[in-house]
């Protein structure tokens, strides 16, 4: 039989002014297994959880239901003071009759009649409550990161620095990410390649980071604590660690005029084996066997074998995959530039000096094909005007996407910048269709670009543009003057949105974390746990999540990376017990649990005999991806499994408990 | 307020105090979920804002735990409305049990309605935890059509 | 009595699996207990094959039998099927009941059955008025899934479009509230609560059915009013989408109680909700086990 | 009372079910409804059909509904009031008349008294068995399915019935066999005829195909008998045959309620059903359909005939017309009589 304990909150006034707060005591008391009901100013209050607790105590209390304030409030407050009299938690029940009662009705004898209704409905409930164990999962302390941009990078760093292993997995053939293809950064200017370069270099040396590139995630199982990670380290074809990255090989392909750069964006050409840019980290090679004369031809050409020194080259090298397991996961895929063909009168891919963003940055660089020098890729001239067009593609939802990519503004004003700075005498002019320079120091940076620079801001999109004897000819609209305008200019560059990592969904399938309509990661809550992906034990950082900029890539890094280290710092992981089981008596296995459930936490589960053979399948719960939404209840037509908490005879009890 | 001078002409009326669940003062039973509603819920209290006393909220973790057996269950405990309420597509706690609702409850509305139900008494609503606003106008909205409709037991819940 | 070709071909399938051992047993008709009845037949024994037979009052669906735990035991097995009941067969497949690998399809071609009812009276004879509504609106006459096809003797089902096929359903869509609950109040108060619509429904597979759950008793057990529409709701919710409209729950009501009103009906609402249609795609995901973000929400404020 | 004799015409049939429907009875009689026949409340003599054989269910509502309330409660504060269930029925079918049914369907009320009167005495199945006036008519042409000859009585047989109408031409003989039919002819004697019985015709020598007796001695000997899981693995376990049956009276005690009211009923039950018999650990000790099914033969033809001396069945063929996969009893009778 319960005993139940009812606690009747005054909160001073907020309640008694409106709840007749001893009649809801008096009701309390008539309830069978009711064995104490009290009132109190204060529940919260020092002497209010003292009572409670020698209440739990004297009555010997099977379970407590507070009419109090909202459980959002104090629930935890009063599960604390429970269970310092060993009771269980989840044996506190609230009856909310502050924020739904006392606060939103004025007639006391109906908010009254409200109030105890609640009451009773909670005390059907917590007569039901079964006690509730936290599940306690044990945590692999080893993380892995995905990406090695300067995200993924500062988390993988971090993490490491904190004495945990890490590792780092890179698609391509080098770490470095888009920032390593950026010049200089904006508002300070500094060069990319520099700030970015010595942490390249330790990530390489760190002693607790293991770094696979030119590597892809197969396969994600398991949860929080216990994920089994399938890595593809695909054929380089180049023996790590034999290789001295001394470039013999790649000097000796011959194989150097056909093969666009993609680290350059198109703007100049690589070998078939090569390295994506000198300071590539792991400087090592890889062999493109898709235009290799080797693989092309039969196995005829091996001037790179020939070449090199400690005969690291090896053509039978195969895709390796391999396993690890890991307890935590930093989801840092990072970006891709919109295509902007759906711009055609933009021209871009039709004339050659209309470019993206990201290939200026490559004009610009020192690294990069023109060794800084701003040529335009036609002709190699220096040009005297550019025009740079901003949101192509952003902020505009019939063609592109409706949100803002958040960096452009600022990097056309750098770029305006740069390109004053080096070319003196040049004229810059920049369509945009609002300035967003929020961050510290970036609207001064705009204002330097406009005032010292001499860029020309023009409110207004780009209708057209097109080539007229050597001249791109750029016809647009100035809002804010009314007129047409029309620019002459050598170049053309268009600040293309920023859309997630190509293949970022995909992996967000396997990882089982969320992602929205346009394929950026979500958080577990977009304000209170933006480093959390809806996942347990899966964290997000960088441009996966959505636009940001360096400095907020760097801090989602190390808000992940601290997660995980606070994540580890205990030698278990507790789970709410607040989630499903199966009724395996019951279960028929339709898997629509399965199907319904957002966490894969349901998995098949067999149920042998004692020789072994297979008797029933049935729906397995894993705790540690469990979170309790209780989808798969609904989803269960036998109601084979519930969820606890919220099972299915409290729900039925408290509906019953309101029948008139 | 608008809200409060419906309690008024009640008590005038001479209405019994408590909520007697009768045609002219009717029990809503609103099946919320915690993240979203319940906060949008408590969000109105925190704002001082009035609304109808006649319903009564049940807490669920998400909708994607509110089965039509408790929309049922209510009917057969004499609600005269139910209401469904959680968090908007795409802002689900739990990213999607909304969405695998949404489907249940369209589909099983359409049979309520088929069977003779009467479907002014089953509502659904989105309301976020921001929307204190939304949920004062919901119920209150709810409250009054539940009130207006004529005075009939006949649904295929109820003895005669 | 004589085969039919039909009969010869059908037998000819089933002996040779179960004398390969493709089939441990075959599950088919054979004629009932007066002349106008078939009954199901459990054939274990190749010599036994040639008990099996179809016509046109092979009436049952046999796919309600892969869900029974006996004939589970046989392991690989043989079924013989028409259209209609074909699509539970691939709907079982879809809700992991059963494996494809399991199950050698029989499929029969079939232009219809007559009413059991019908039948038992005397009529003999293939029409529009004396078929199944659901053999009216069928679109699978031919199986749409099958290892073995048998084709059919009997001419094309003629329609004349007289014949309005679940006729019932827009004049019950067309009703006020009030008509409506007075229908279904009527025809429920019927319902004696012997749930042989449950038993009789081949995707009605779970081993405890919610009305069986005690803990809580969601659907109140009463033979009343009450309980009955309870049941008679959760029972065509539970099929909603799932439901192939086999028809066999309505055969099997004692008490006649037109279910395939609501089943047909529901079957069209989740189609024009949904675009989903059961049993047709072993491959598809069933319609409550996906949401689609653009979801019907015209209903929620 | 000994059997009494008396002649009615066809014409005076109709006007005595009119009159007595008048006189504020309540006539139960087989009526047309959804495209087949059941028993039902008339309001006049035409609504009856007495061409078909048998209605597709059994009276047995009548005597066993098929949810009864046991009792009530309610809850107001601390106290609480019961009510029994016995008051609600107590009287109030006294003027209830069952007319048109065959001798089959008679003759399931006193089989089934026996199990209600055993050891408890079940006053609700009592006082509703006591106030029933069962007006039978013979059957002429039985079909394949009856097998009521076997099973001890006979188209003919008035055992069950208070009034057994058999035609002869356009009269009928009315045979009375006890005071409640009596009572019933008495205040309407203007339209009966006293009689002997010399002139009520002979009952034809209706024929058996097979014996119980020896489907019972099969039973008796051979529980683990293959053919029970291998016939009836065609049953689907749909307890049609159970619920159509008229002697079938296997209830389910259930309590609803909520925190203000509540009651105790007793539902229909089967055991055809997976959960019959199903132990609280799990175990079932009938786990497949061909363990129900025999449960189903041993309690009609040999466990309630070695207790109360009579077969727990009346063969009217009901659960063999309505199965849905056309298991027919009278078949499976024969069958076990033949391999006794």
């Amino acid at each position: 039989m319960s005993r139940i304990g009812v606690f009747v909150c005054w909160c001073g006034s907020n309640i008694a002014s409106t709840v007749d707060v001893e009649k809801v005591r008096e009701e309390a008391a008539k309830i069978p297994g009711v064995v104490s009901a009290v009132d109190y100013k204060y529940m919260c209050s020092d002497p209010g959880q003292n009572s409670l607790r020698n209440v739990i105590k004297e009555k010997n209390l099977t379970g407590v239901v507070l009419a109090a304030c909202s459980p959002h409030m104090h629930e935890n407050t009063f599960r604390k003071a429970a269970v310092k009299e060993g009771l269980n938690p989840y044996f506190v029940e609230i009856a909310n009759i502050r924020e739904q009662v006392s606060w939103v009705h004025e007639d006391k004898e109906r908010a009254t009649a409200k109030a105890v209704d609640l009451m009773k409905m909670m005390v059907e409930k917590v007569k039901r409550d079964k006690p509730i164990e936290d599940v306690r999962v044990p945590l692999n302390k080893k993380a892995l990161v995905i990406g090695g941009g300067i995200s993924g990078i500062q988390a993988a760093l971090d993490i490491a620095n904190g004495g945990v292993e890490v590792i780092l997995v890179e698609k391509e053939p080098s770490i470095g990410g888009r920032m390593i293809q950026l010049d200089e950064t904006f508002p300070t200017l500094d060069c990319s390649s520099c700030i970015m370069t010595p942490k390249m270099v330790e990530v390489n040396q760190h002693p607790n980071i293991k770094l696979y590139t030119y590597s892809e995630i197969e396969d994600v199982s398991g949860y929080i604590g216990n994920f089994k990670v399938k890595i593809k380290k695909k054929a380089r074809s180049v023996v790590e660690k034999d290789c001295t990255g001394c470039g013999e090989c790649w000097n000796a392909c011959p194989m150097h005029k056909n093969v666009k750069s993609e680290f350059n964006i198109n703007l100049s050409e690589r070998t078939a084996i090569y390295v994506p840019f000198p300071q590539a980290v792991p400087l090592v090679p890889v062999l493109d066997r898709s235009v290799c004369l080797h693989f092309k031809k039969g196995g005829k050409c091996q001037k790179c074998f020939d070449a090199c020194g400690p005969k690291c080259i090896d053509f039978s090298m195969q895709d390796e995959i391999i396993e690890e397991t890991v307890g935590a996961i930093v989801a840092a895929t990072g970006y891709d530039l919109m295509e902007t063909s759906m711009y055609g009168e933009y021209g871009y891919g039709k004339y050659k000096d209309v470019v993206s963003g990201l290939q200026f940055e490559r004009l610009l660089s020192a690294s990069g094909p023109t060794e800084g020098v701003i040529k335009r890729p036609s002709d190699g001239k220096t040009p005297q005007t550019i025009v740079f067009v901003q949101c192509v593609g952003s902020r505009d939802p019939e063609k592109g996407v409706p949100y803002c990519s958040k960096v452009c503004c600022m990097y056309t004003a750098k770029h305006a910048k740069l390109f004053a700075h080096k070319v003196h005498g040049s004229q810059s002019y920049v369509f945009y269709i609002d300035i967003r320079a929020t961050s510290k120091g970036y609207e001064e940076f705009v204002r330097g670009t406009m005032e010292q620079d001499g860029a020309v801001y023009l409110r207004g999109r780009v209708s057209k543009i097109y080539e007229d004897n050597g001249k791109l000819i750029v016809k647009g609209a100035d809002t804010l003057s009314g007129n047409q305008v029309e620019i002459a200019a050598d170049m053309v560059v268009l600040a293309t949105g920023v859309i997630p990592k190509k293949g970022s969904d995909k992996l967000a399938q396997m990882l089982g974390i969320s992602y929205d309509k346009y394929g950026f990661l979500t958080e577990s809550h977009p304000k209170l746990r933006p480093a959390e992906s809806s996942t347990a034990g899966i964290f997000l950082a960088g441009m996966a999540q959505g636009p940001r900029d360096i400095p907020e890539s760097v801090v989602s890094g190390s808000a992940a990376a601290s997660k995980i280290l606070g994540l580890f710092s205990k030698s278990e992981y507790e789970v709410e017990g607040t989630i499903s089981s199966v009724n395996e008596a019951t279960c028929v296995a339709c898997f629509y649990c399965q199907r319904v459930c957002a966490y894969n936490a349901i998995s098949r589960k067999e149920i042998k005999d004692r020789n072994g053979n297979v008797v029933k399948v049935v729906a397995n719960v894993n705790p540690g991806l469990c979170t309790g939404c209780g989808a798969c209840v609904n989803a269960c037509f036998s109601k084979s499994i519930d969820v606890k908490g919220f099972m299915d005879d409290q729900i039925y009890a408290e509906i019953k408990s309101l029948a008139v | 307020m608008e809200d409060m001078k419906v309690e008024k002409n009640e008590q005038k009326d001479g209405t019994a105090a408590a909520n007697t669940g009768s045609q002219s003062d009717p029990r809503l039973i609103a099946f919320v979920c915690n993240w979203c509603t319940y906060n949008g819920a408590d969000l109105a209290g925190t704002s001082r804002m009035k609304y109808s006393d006649n319903v009564r909220v049940i807490k669920l973790p998400c909708t994607g735990r509110i089965d039509p057996l408790f929309i049922v269950e209510a009917f057969k405990k004499g609600a005269k409305g139910v209401l469904v309420s959680g968090c908007h597509p795409g802002d689900c706690h739990y990213t999607s049990g909304n969405y695998h609702s949404r489907r249940k409850y369209a589909t099983f509305r359409d049979l309520l309605g088929y069977l003779g139900v009467d479907l002014n008494r089953v509502e659904f609503s989105w309301i976020s935890a921001s929307e204190g606003n939304k949920w004062v106008a919901v119920i209150n909205e709810f409250t009054d059509k539940i009130k207006s409709l004529p005075d009939k037991t006949t649904d295929i819940f109820t003895k005669k | 009595m004589a085969n039919t070709k039909t009969d010869e071909k059908l037998q000819k399938i089933a002996k040779d699996l179960l004398e390969s051992g493709e089939v441990n047993l075959i599950i088919g008709y054979t004629k009932g207990s007066n002349p106008q009845r078939m009954r199901p037949v459990f054939i274990t024994k190749p010599e036994e094959a040639e008990k099996l037979s179809f016509s046109h009052n092979a009436v049952q669906d046999l796919a309600v039998f892969l869900k029974k735990q006996e004939v589970k035991k046989f392991g690989k097995i043989g079924i013989t099927v028409k259209g209609c009941d074909e699509k539970a067969v691939n709907a079982l497949i879809q809700e992991y009941q059963l494996s494809r690998d399991n199950i050698k399809i029989i499929g029969m071609q079939c232009n219809g059955v007559i009413k059991q009812n019908l039948a038992d009276k005397g009529e003999t004879k293939v029409s529009e008025t004396t078929v199944y509504d659901k053999c009216l609106i069928c679109q699978e006459h031919t199986p749409v899934l099958y290892d073995f096809l048998v084709e059919t003797e009997e001419p094309e089902l003629s329609l004349s479009g007289n014949v309005k096929p679940y006729a019932e359903i827009e004049k019950l869509d067309a009703l006020s509230t009030e008509e409506k609950n007075a229908y279904w109040a009527k025809e429920f108060d019927k319902c004696i609560k012997c749930y042989a619509c449950r038993q009789a429904c081949p995707l009605c597979f779970c081993s405890r059915c919610i009305v069986e759950k005690n803990m809580p008793q969601w659907i109140d057990t009463n033979s009343e009013e009450p309980g009955n529409a309870q049941w008679n709701l959760i029972r065509a919710y539970h099929l909603s989408g799932r439901c192939i409209g086999c028809g066999e729950c309505e055969r099997a009501c004692p008490v006649n109680i037109p279910l395939m009103l609501i089943n047909e009906k529901m079957a069209r609402d989740v189609y024009n909700l949904f675009g989903y249609k059961s049993g047709l795609d072993i491959n598809a995901k069933p319609v409550f086990g996906v949401f689609s973000e653009s979801d019907f929400n015209d209903f929620i404020k | 009372m000994e059997e009494k004799y008396f002649e009615i015409s066809s014409d005076n049939l109709k006007k005595f079910v009119d009159r007595i429907i008048t006189d504020n009875y309540e006539v139960i009689a087989p009526t047309d409804k959804d495209g087949d026949t059941f028993y039902g409340k008339i309001s006049k003599f035409e609504e009856a059909n007495l061409d078909i054989l048998l209605p597709k269910m059994s009276y047995k509502e009548y005597l066993l509904p098929k949810t009864e309330t046991l009792f009530e409660y309610s809850i107001s504060g601390v106290d609480t009031e019961v009510k029994d269930g016995l008051q609600g029925i107590t009287g109030a079918n006294e003027k209830r008349v069952i007319f048109g049914g065959r001798p089959c369907d008679a003759g399931a009320g006193p089989i089934m008294e026996k199990v209600f009167n055993w050891d408890y005495k079940d006053e609700f199945f009592n006082e509703r068995f006591k106030n029933l006036t069962i007006i039978s008519i013979a059957c002429e042409k039985p079909d394949n399915y009856c097998f009521c000859t076997e099973m001890q009585l006979s188209p003919e047989s008035s055992y069950g019935s208070d009034i057994l109408l058999k035609k002869s031409g356009d009269k009928y003989f009315a045979i009375v066999t006890g005071e409640k039919g009596l009572n019933l002819v008495k205040a309407y004697s203007d339209l009966f005829a006293e009689t002997t019985k010399d002139k009520v015709p002979a009952d034809k020598d209706w024929k058996k195909i097979f014996e119980i007796e020896k489907t019972k001695s099969f039973l008796d000997k051979n529980f683990e008998h293959n053919y029970f899981q291998e016939r009836f693995l065609s049953c689907i376990g749909c307890g049609v045959c159970t619920y159509t049956c008229p002697t079938c009276h296997c209830f389910d005690i259930q309590d609803e309620g909520n925190l203000k009211e509540g009651r105790r009923i007793r539902n229909w039950d089967s055991c055809q059903f997976g959960i019959f018999t199903l132990h609280t650990s799990g175990h079932n000790p009938r786990v497949t359909q061909g363990d129900r099914y025999r449960q189903r033969l041993m309690h009609k033809f040999k466990i309630y005939s070695e207790k109360f001396d009579k077969y727990l069945c009346v063969g009217c063929g009901r659960c063999s017309r309505n199965c849905p996969e056309d298991i027919d009893i009278k078949e499976v009778a024969k069958n076990l009589a033949e391999m006794a």
